[in-house]
Parts: C-alpha cells; structure tokens; sequence
C-alpha cells in the first residue's frame, strides 16, 4: 500500500526536521501532527483499538498537558533589596521597562543582601537589584552597566575595608566601627543618607571616591542575559530617557 | 528487513538523537514520545499479516491481535512515565527558573556545596 | 503443594501474594497508623513464606488458558533465591518504621508485587509490565525528600529507563515477528532473531547497574534517602539480573561472549571508580556496578550460582547502605570482600572453582575499596532490623558441605593486603562522567556493539 | 563532553540502522487466537478478549502503573509554589458551545469505555476520551468551579478502592475452574451481557482512567504555564 509508506516516509521527515527547530510551540505542533498521521497509519492497517487508545491517550490529552503546562511569556527573577524609597522606584521602574521592552514577565523576591546573594549564585533569582555599586571586590558575580553616578564613603582606614565591613546595613557596620570590631568599612552614598536622615549619625567618612557607578549583578551562566541589558541601558541611555526615570525619582 | 519497520527504527534513532542533542527538557519529553511513536507503529506494521479487524473474524483473514493489546498497554504506560516526568520538570524549573538541562545541573552543582 | 483445599491450588497459591500486597498497598493509603505496618509484614512473610516451603519447581499459565494465548509463569530455585531475599530486604526495610505518608508505604507495597511478579514472570512482555512498574515506583521513591538535586536524579533515572524499555519492547517485537511467542518456555525451541536478542540484552543491561550503561545509579543511590537507598541497591537491582538470568540461555554463543566482557569491565571499571571515592554512599553505589558485573561473570559458570550471588548482594549491599553502626558495617564490609564464613565467600566460590586467578584478583580489588567504608562518623549502635539481614548474611554459611571449602588462606591474605593497601594508598578520584546525555550516548554504543556482533552480512 | 556524546549517539544509531537494514527476520505470521473466542470467552472484540482476559495478568499491572502515575503527580505537584488558573471563556456563546461539546464527548467516552468488548474502543480510550470532556468543561467555565468537584466527590479515594474491586473480581470470579484469573460467564458473541466480566472491568477502570486524567489535569492545571 503505496500509501502508509507516504505516511511513514512524512512521519521521518517531521520527527527529521524537529532538530532544527528551537521554537517549543512549533515542535509541540509538528509533534501533534506526527502522532496524527500515526493514527491514520493504524486505521488504514486496521487496528481501530490502537488508533483510538493513541488518538485519545497519546494524542489529544498528552498535548492537553503540554499546552497546559507551558508558558507563553518568559519570566525575569529578581531578588530585591530595600534601601531607600527613591533608588528603590527608580530600579523597579528600570527593570519593569526592562521587561516591557523585552516581553518578560517581572517576579520579584523581597530579601536582605546576604540572601540575595546567595540566591544568585545558587541560581533561585538571576538579576540581583538594590543599590549594588560596580567597583571592584564589592561582589564576585557580573555586575551590569551602571546606570546612576554615586559616591563611596570610607569610614577608618581605607586599606582591608570592606563593603559595609561585611554586615547588612550600615547601622549595624557603623555600630561594629564604634566598637572597634571593624578596623574600617565603605558605603554607598544612598544607604549612608538614608540612615544619615533617619538615625542623626554622627560618623564622618574621611574620604570619598567619585565617579563609582550603580548597577544590577546578575547570574554568572547567562552571558546573554548581561548582554540584552547592557544593550538595553546603552539604547535608553542614547535616547535620554534614561535621564527622565532619574530625574523624576532622585533628586 | 522490511521497509516499513526500518522506517519506524529510523524515527527510534531520530527521537534519541532529539533526546541527547536538545538541550531542553520539554523538548527531550518531546523526543520520547516519538519514540514511544516507532515503538507503537512498529507494532503495529507486525501485526497487519491479514486485511481485516480482529472482530468477528476468521483468523485466516485477520490482523494478529496479540501485539495490538500489548501495544495498548505500552501507550498507556508511555503516558503515566510522560505525567510523571512532566511534573519532575515543572517542579524543577519552579526551583532552578530553567528547563535547560546544562544549565540545571550547574545550578544543582552549585547548590550542593 | 499438590493437595488443594477449596480452589487454592499451587496455581493461585503462587498468585496469592501479588493480590494480597496489592490489597494491603490500597488499603494503606486510607490509613496513617503504624500498627498497619505490622499487619503487611506478618501477612506477607506468611503468603510469602508458605509459597517458598511448600511450592514445588512448576511452570503454570495465568488463569489456566493454553501456553500459546495466556501468561506463563514460572517456579523454580532461581525465582526461590530472589523471592527470599526480596522478603529479606523488605520487611526489613519495613522494620525501621520510617515517618513516611501513606502513599510512600502503599508503593512500597506495590513494589513487593511487582517483583514478586517479575520473579515468577516467564513471558517476555509480562517481564516489561512488571520490570516498568518497578522502575515507576522507584522514581518515586528516589525523588522522594526535601532536596531538589533528588528529583534531578529522579528525572535522570526516569528518562534513561524509559528509553531503555522501549528498546526492550522493540526486542520483543522483532522476537515476536520471527517466532510468534512471547513465552520463554518455547522461546526455546524457535529459531529466534538474534538481532531482537541484542535490543533486549541491551536494555536489561541498562536497568541492572552495569557501570556507565546505567549512568543514573550513582545519583539515584548517593542522593536518595537512606531506606531509599537500602530498597533500590538490595530488590530493584536484582531486577536486570533476573531478567538476564531468565533468557541467558536463549542467547546465542557471540552475545554471552558480549555478557562476559561487559560484566568484567563493569566490575574493575567500578572498583577503580570506588577507590577514589570519599562519601559513603558513592563509594556502594560504584561497588554495586562492580558486584552487578561479578554476578555477570558467575552467570557464566551457572545461572543458579549467579542467583545466590544476586541473594547475598541484595542483603549485604541493603546491610550496607542502612549505615546504623559499626557491627552491621563491618559485618557487610567483610561479607562484600569475601570473608571465608560470611556469604560472600561461598557466593565467590563459583568462580573460583574454575577460574581460581580471577577470584582472587575480585577480592583483592574489593576490599582495597572496602577500606574506605569505614570513616570516623561510625558509632556502636544496633537496631532489631538489622537481624534478618545478618542472619541470611550468616545463613549461607550452612552451603560448606555443597560448596566445599578452597582457598582460604589465599583469600584472608588477600583481604589483608586489600585492607592495608586502601588504608594507606590514596587514590585519584575521577569526576563522574554520568549525566543524562553520557548516558544516552553509552547505551546507543553498546546497542550498536551488540548489533554488530549478531549481523550476519 | 556533551559533543562528544553526541557524535557518539549519532555514529551508532547509524551503524544500528545500518546493521538493522541486513537483518533478515522470515515472518512467522502468528495468530494463535481462535475463531471468535466462542468456548473461551464471549466478547466480539479479540483485542479487548485478550486484555481483558486471556492477558489480565498484565492489565492488573497496567491498571496498578496508572494509579502510582497519579499518586506520583499529586504527590510532587503539590511541592510547587506557583499557582495558575484556567480562565472561564468570557463570550456566552463560546462558553455555551463549549459546554454542549464537554457534554457530548464524555457522553461518547463512555459510550466507547461500555462498549468496549463488542466494538473498538475500551477503559482505557473511553477513560482518556471522557477526560478529555472534561478539560474542554475546564475551558468553558474556567478551573475553579469544574476542579471543586475534585474536593467535593473525594475522587481520589473512590479512584484507589476500584483496584480491590478488581482484585476481588480476580481472586471471586471464577471459583469452579479452579483458577484466579478468568471471569464468570461467558455469554453469547454480541451480546451486551458477555464476555465474562467485561462490563464490569470497562466500567471500573474506564472510571479510574477517567478520574485519574481528571486528577493529573487537576494538578496541572493549578500549575499553568509554570515551565
């Protein structure tokens, strides 16, 4: 019978051409169309019992599960550190046009430093955001672009000082430097005005780095994630709107 | 061997080789179930020696039956392993936020020291 | 058993487990209390028990239809030897009274008929059936816990398998095509298609621990929960082995050959992965392929003698991997190495009654591994289910007179020299080449070496 | 590592189809079931005459197979966090029509499950067929309100206790011939009462097939699009 060999012939060249296909949707149709012609197979080679248990089983609720199970729309992980209202609006805002621009789903998990960046290098969140600034021995993952031009403040001496001597807060930092634990520790401008206005602090920081940059660590085995952003902030950037999202949070 | 089931061992080798070149889970499900496909198509090819259904006929001219309800059994057996596997993955990807199989068993590394 | 009473003859008597385990597995996942536990073990030792006294060697069809149209099963010593220690290891398994949910304990049940099915099982696809439901449960199982690197391992294991079953079923097909039964019993006789042979060796292979064919073990045993590990090392390894054992002697003289080969690269393979290792559990899961491999080879001399191997493994391996304290440790440490009045003695004698050389040489590399089992962390503690398995570790012992007494003095020296030799030498470890694709890529080449050695151009 | 799987896995796949391409297999054409099973076993269809009879033993197992796939995907779906919903379809006409087609597939799943040992079909399509009604139910009305009934009816409970009926079907059926396996009477071909217990097994497990499809879409369906 000239034609179940047709079939089968197509049957080849489908599963064939599923190789060079990246797109799920389309292999999850192309599949289905498989199973079809399979079915047909068995009608014409009159087995009615196989055909109905493959159209039934095989066929319709297997794609059911699939259809079901699969998502249309890519998710972005961020684990989300609360520093101060401003810088934190301008982030989410950055990262939610981000995922405008991008058709991705934004999911965000609220935690402290530590935390966050554990989850980052154990692959639970992939982008990191809360005033992480891109200088060197800050973090050890890839850090983006900087989009937001800040200061470093050192507290003590400068050498053997650490990103906020390795505490979670700079309360706590300053509170181990006024003991002495800490021989000296760095931070950020924003987290040092937030708890400046909040808590009347009375440390100075003896020296001050310019022209530090803030920006977003992400994780390490997804170049292409890096890439996409850097290509993102370089593109808004250009555009000055970039500037606009700044102006409108910090002042 | 006969043409036909050679064409269904070809579909065999053309679904393990979509199982180990992909690199995403979804898509290796994908690939055992053309697979489980041959496996049934084969089956059936075997079992067309006679022109009619096996109902209220002679055997003389007849299908085989026997390898028509083993192969019902292998489908539905494909279908639980299909289940199971499937929820394997959506619980893995709620936790590692990937179904590419490279880039969860870094993660999974990772997570384990 | 020969005298019916009612309609329990030795037919329905041999079936009678299987439907009890399934009714008790049913009826536990409508209760939470332990005393349930009580009623599965004394219910199934008794069926089980009587079957293994009474039943005499037989050969039935499920349900009293011709050979030609129904289910064959059989009974004989081999199926003796696994259904024994399948009870061993199960209702010890079932002593420890783990904290488990309901469904865990009914699969457990579920997986005590399904192997006592595939020990009495005599008909290639009834084989499959069986071989399948106890790889579904054992997935389960693996994947069961908090850790999310389990159901990886779990996935690993699920993907390989089923792959490896459908070239089980292509096998039987091509079997069927060129002989129209499915019954081993008249497999005998035809004139079988060496081609479909190779499919199914292949895929058993791959679901009996052979180093490498089954990429999936060392995840599945080393990540697993501890009872989970004494369950799949000590009855769903005995799997493959039993199913190989079954049609070993259908198998044409080149694919035997093939086992031979395959079974002595999977024990020096494994031994000199285990070497290296530091982690317990590591360490018994590539000394599982390694003995899998040793049974492969004693299969060669008899298929009864490789029986008794797959019993003493099962329970030293199950013994092992309970990890309770020092006693039971040593005592399966020296049994796995092969202490004259321990089982793993009398299980090596076949060997050595033919190739003496060999022996020794299996001993020698097995306690140079088993020298690292023993880490600072063990303490002196016993626990009442570690009985059952000491005692069929020790009951081997009674098998002096069959097997005869050879080579001690060779074997304690070579123990000795194994022992000091692993204690003091420090050996690389390899990383494990063993992910999902690896595998894949090792039993596609091992299929093409099979097919390659029964082509006739 | 992963390309030289690959090239690996390609290389022998070739060199088995090749090999496989001169095995030669002389058919043995085998058909060893008699005429239409009349002194054996009453039902028309042979198909469903030997999974149903001659082959319970593997059936049983089959059966056991299904219901741990749904015990398995309750038991790990219910470790995931997300949460999704299916959507009621918002037009009434749509949802009206959607409903009439729900309605009409699982009245024909359940025609296919009873009839299965006269026709072709059987528990097991008739089982998915009906299931399949139901996720179509689902895109009418929307998850929540159809996947109540899954709380409400306990389907997983009534799910399990059809494998002891089963079993008590296998070890009760048959008394007088001594065995377990076969089922009591025999009937005549065609009839609807025939087939030893064919009814009776369609029914049961055409039932579990059904709950169980409805179980495991349940599941899913609370995890959408989580992948």
């Amino acid at each position: 019978m000239a034609l179940v060999e047709t079939l089968i012939l197509a049957i080849v060249a489908l599963s064939a051409s599923i190789l060079f296909i990246k797109n799920r949707m389309t292999i999850i149709l192309m599949y289905a169309a498989l199973s079809t012609m399979a079915v047909v197979v068995f009608s014409i080679y009159s087995a009615p019992d196989v055909a109905l248990a493959e159209a039934s089983i095989g066929l319709v609720f297997t794609v059911f599960l699939y259809m079901v199970v699969l998502q249309h729309k890519g998710k972005l992980w961020v684990a989300f550190v609360k520093v101060s209202d401003s810088i934190d609006e301008l982030e989410i805002e950055l990262l939610s046009s981000y995922c405008e621009s991008h058709e991705l789903e934004l999911k965000i998990v609220e935690s402290n430093l530590e935390e966050a960046v554990k989850m980052l290098e154990r692959g639970r969140v992939e982008i990191v955001a809360g005033a992480l600034v891109n200088m060197k021995n800050s973090l050890d993952t890839r850090m983006t672009d900087g989009f937001l031009e800040t200061k470093i403040l050192y507290f003590g001496e400068r050498e053997s000082s650490k990103f906020l001597g390795g505490f979670t807060s700079f309360s706590k930092a300053s509170k181990a430097f006024k003991k002495g634990e800490i021989s000296g520790f760095y931070v950020d401008l924003f987290r040092y005005l937030h708890s400046a206005l909040k808590n009347h602090t009375d440390l100075v920081p003896e020296y001050e780095e310019r022209n530090i940059f803030y920006s977003f660590a992400t994780i390490d085995d997804e170049p292409e994630l890096l890439r996409s952003f850097n290509m993102y902030l370089s593109d808004i950037k250009k555009e000055g709107k970039l500037k606009k999202i700044v102006e409108r949070h910090v002042r | 061997m006969e043409l036909n089931l050679f064409l269904s061992i070809t579909i065999f080798g053309i679904g393990i080789v979509i199982m180990v070149l992909k690199r995403d889970l979804m898509i290796k499900l994908i690939g055992l179930g053309i697979v489980e496909t041959a496996v049934t198509l084969s089956f059936v090819i075997v079992s067309h020696n006679g022109p009619l259904p096996p109902i209220l006929t002679l055997p003389i001219d007849r299908v085989d039956p026997l390898p028509q309800a083993m192969i019902i059994t292998s489908i539905v057996v494909g279908f639980a392993v299909l289940s199971l596997s499937l929820v394997f993955v959506v619980y893995l990807s709620s936790v590692y936020h990937t179904t590419d199989s490279y880039k969860l068993q870094k993660r999974i590394k990772k997570d384990e020291q | 058993m020969n005298s019916d009473l009612f309609w329990l003859n030795g037919h329905n008597m041999l079936l009678l487990p299987i439907l009890i385990a399934v009714i008790l597995g049913t009826l536990r996942l409508f209760t939470k209390n332990r005393w349930m536990n009580w009623i599965e073990l004394l219910s199934m030792a008794f069926f089980t028990v009587i079957v293994l006294f009474f039943q005499r060697p037989a050969i039935f069809v499920v349900g009293g239809w011709s050979s030609a149209i129904g289910v064959e099963v059989k009974y004989d010593s081999i199926s003796f030897w696994f259904i024994f220690s399948l009870l061993i290891v199960w209702s010890s398994v079932k002593m420890r009274f783990e904290k488990w949910e309901p469904s865990i304990e009914s699969m457990l049940d579920y997986l005590f008929a399904s192997m006592y099915a595939l020990f009495i099982s005599n008909d290639l696809f009834n084989i499959y059936v069986t071989i399948e439901l106890t790889s579904l449960i054992s997935f389960l199982l693996v994947g069961h816990g908090k850790k999310p690197s389990r159901v990886w391992a779990a996935l690993k294991y699920m993907l390989l398998s089923a792959v490896a079953l459908n070239t089980y079923l292509f096998g039987t097909l091509i079997v069927y095509y060129g002989t129209g039964v499915l019954a081993l019993g008249a497999l005998k006789l035809e004139k079988i298609p060496e081609f479909g042979l190779a499919l199914i060796l292949t895929a058993l292979l791959v679901k009996s621990g052979i180093l490498g064919l089954s990429a999936w073990i060392v995840d599945a045993y080393s990540k697993s929960e501890t009872p989970v590990s004494m369950v799949l090392s000590g009855i769903v390894v005995n799997a493959g082995i039993f199913a190989i054992i079954r049609i070993y002697d259908i198998l044409p003289s080149n694919l035997k050959t093939l086992v031979l080969v395959i079974g002595i690269i999977s024990t020096f393979g494994g031994a000199i992965y285990a070497f290296g290792e530091k982690n317990f559990k590591r360490i018994l899961a590539f000394s599982t392929t390694s003995q899998m491999g040793i049974s492969l080879i004693v299969l060669g001399v008899s298929p009864i003698a490789a029986a008794i191997y797959a019993f003493f493994h099962s329970n030293t391996k199950a013994l092992l991997f309970s990890k309770n304290g020092k006693i039971s440790t040593t005592i399966g440490a020296l049994s796995l190495a092969g202490m004259p009045p321990l089982a793993g003695y009398f299980a090596k004698i076949a060997i050595g009654e033919s190739h003496p050389m060999v022996s020794i040489l299996i001993t020698f590399v097995t306690s140079v591994y088993v020298a690292n089992l023993f880490g600072p962390d063990l303490k002196w503690k016993f626990s009442p289910f570690e009985i059952p398995l000491e005692f069929a570790i020790l009951s081997l012992m009674f098998l002096i007179p069959f097997g005869g007494v050879m080579y001690t003095t060779e074997i304690l020296a070579t123990i000795a020299i194994g022992i000091l030799v692993g204690k003091r030498i420090s050996f690389p470890n390899f990383g494990d080449p063993f992910e999902l694709e690896e595998g894949l890529a090792y039993q596609m080449a091992f299929l093409a070496i099979a097919a390659l050695t029964v082509v006739k151009w | 590592m992963k390309k030289i799987s690959l090239f690996v896995t390609i290389t022998s796949v070739a060199i088995v189809l090749t090999v496989s391409a001169f095995v030669a297999i002389i058919p043995h054409n085998a058909n060893h079931y008699p005429l239409v099973t009349e002194l054996y076993d009453g039902s028309a269809n042979i198909v469903s005459a030997i999974y149903l009879d001659f082959r319970f033993y593997d059936t049983l197992f089959e059966v056991l197979i299904f219901s741990i796939a749904i015990t398995g995907v309750s038991m790990y779906a219910n470790r995931v966090k997300e949460s999704g919903k299916i959507l009621a379809a918002n037009s009434p006409l749509i949802k009206f029509d959607l409903l009439f087609l729900g309605m009409v597939i699982i009245l024909w799943g359940l025609y296919t499950a009873l009839i299965g040992h006269l026709q072709p079909g059987g528990a097991f399509s008739g089982g998915a067929i009906t299931a399949s009604g139901i996720v179509v139910l689902t895109m009418a009305m929307g998850s929540e309100k159809i996947h109540k009934g899954v709380e409400r009816f306990k389907l997983e409970w009534i799910e399990n206790s059809i494998l002891i009926i089963i079993v008590l079907y296998v070890i009760f059926a048959d008394i007088p011939s001594g065995f377990f396996f076969p089922g009591f009477s025999v009937g005549k071909i065609g009839d609807f009462f025939s087939g030893r217990g064919a009814l009776l097994l369609n029914s049961t497990i055409g039932f579990k097939v059904f709950v169980g499809g409805w179980l495991i879409f349940y599941e899913f369906s609370k995890r959408k699009e989580s992948v």
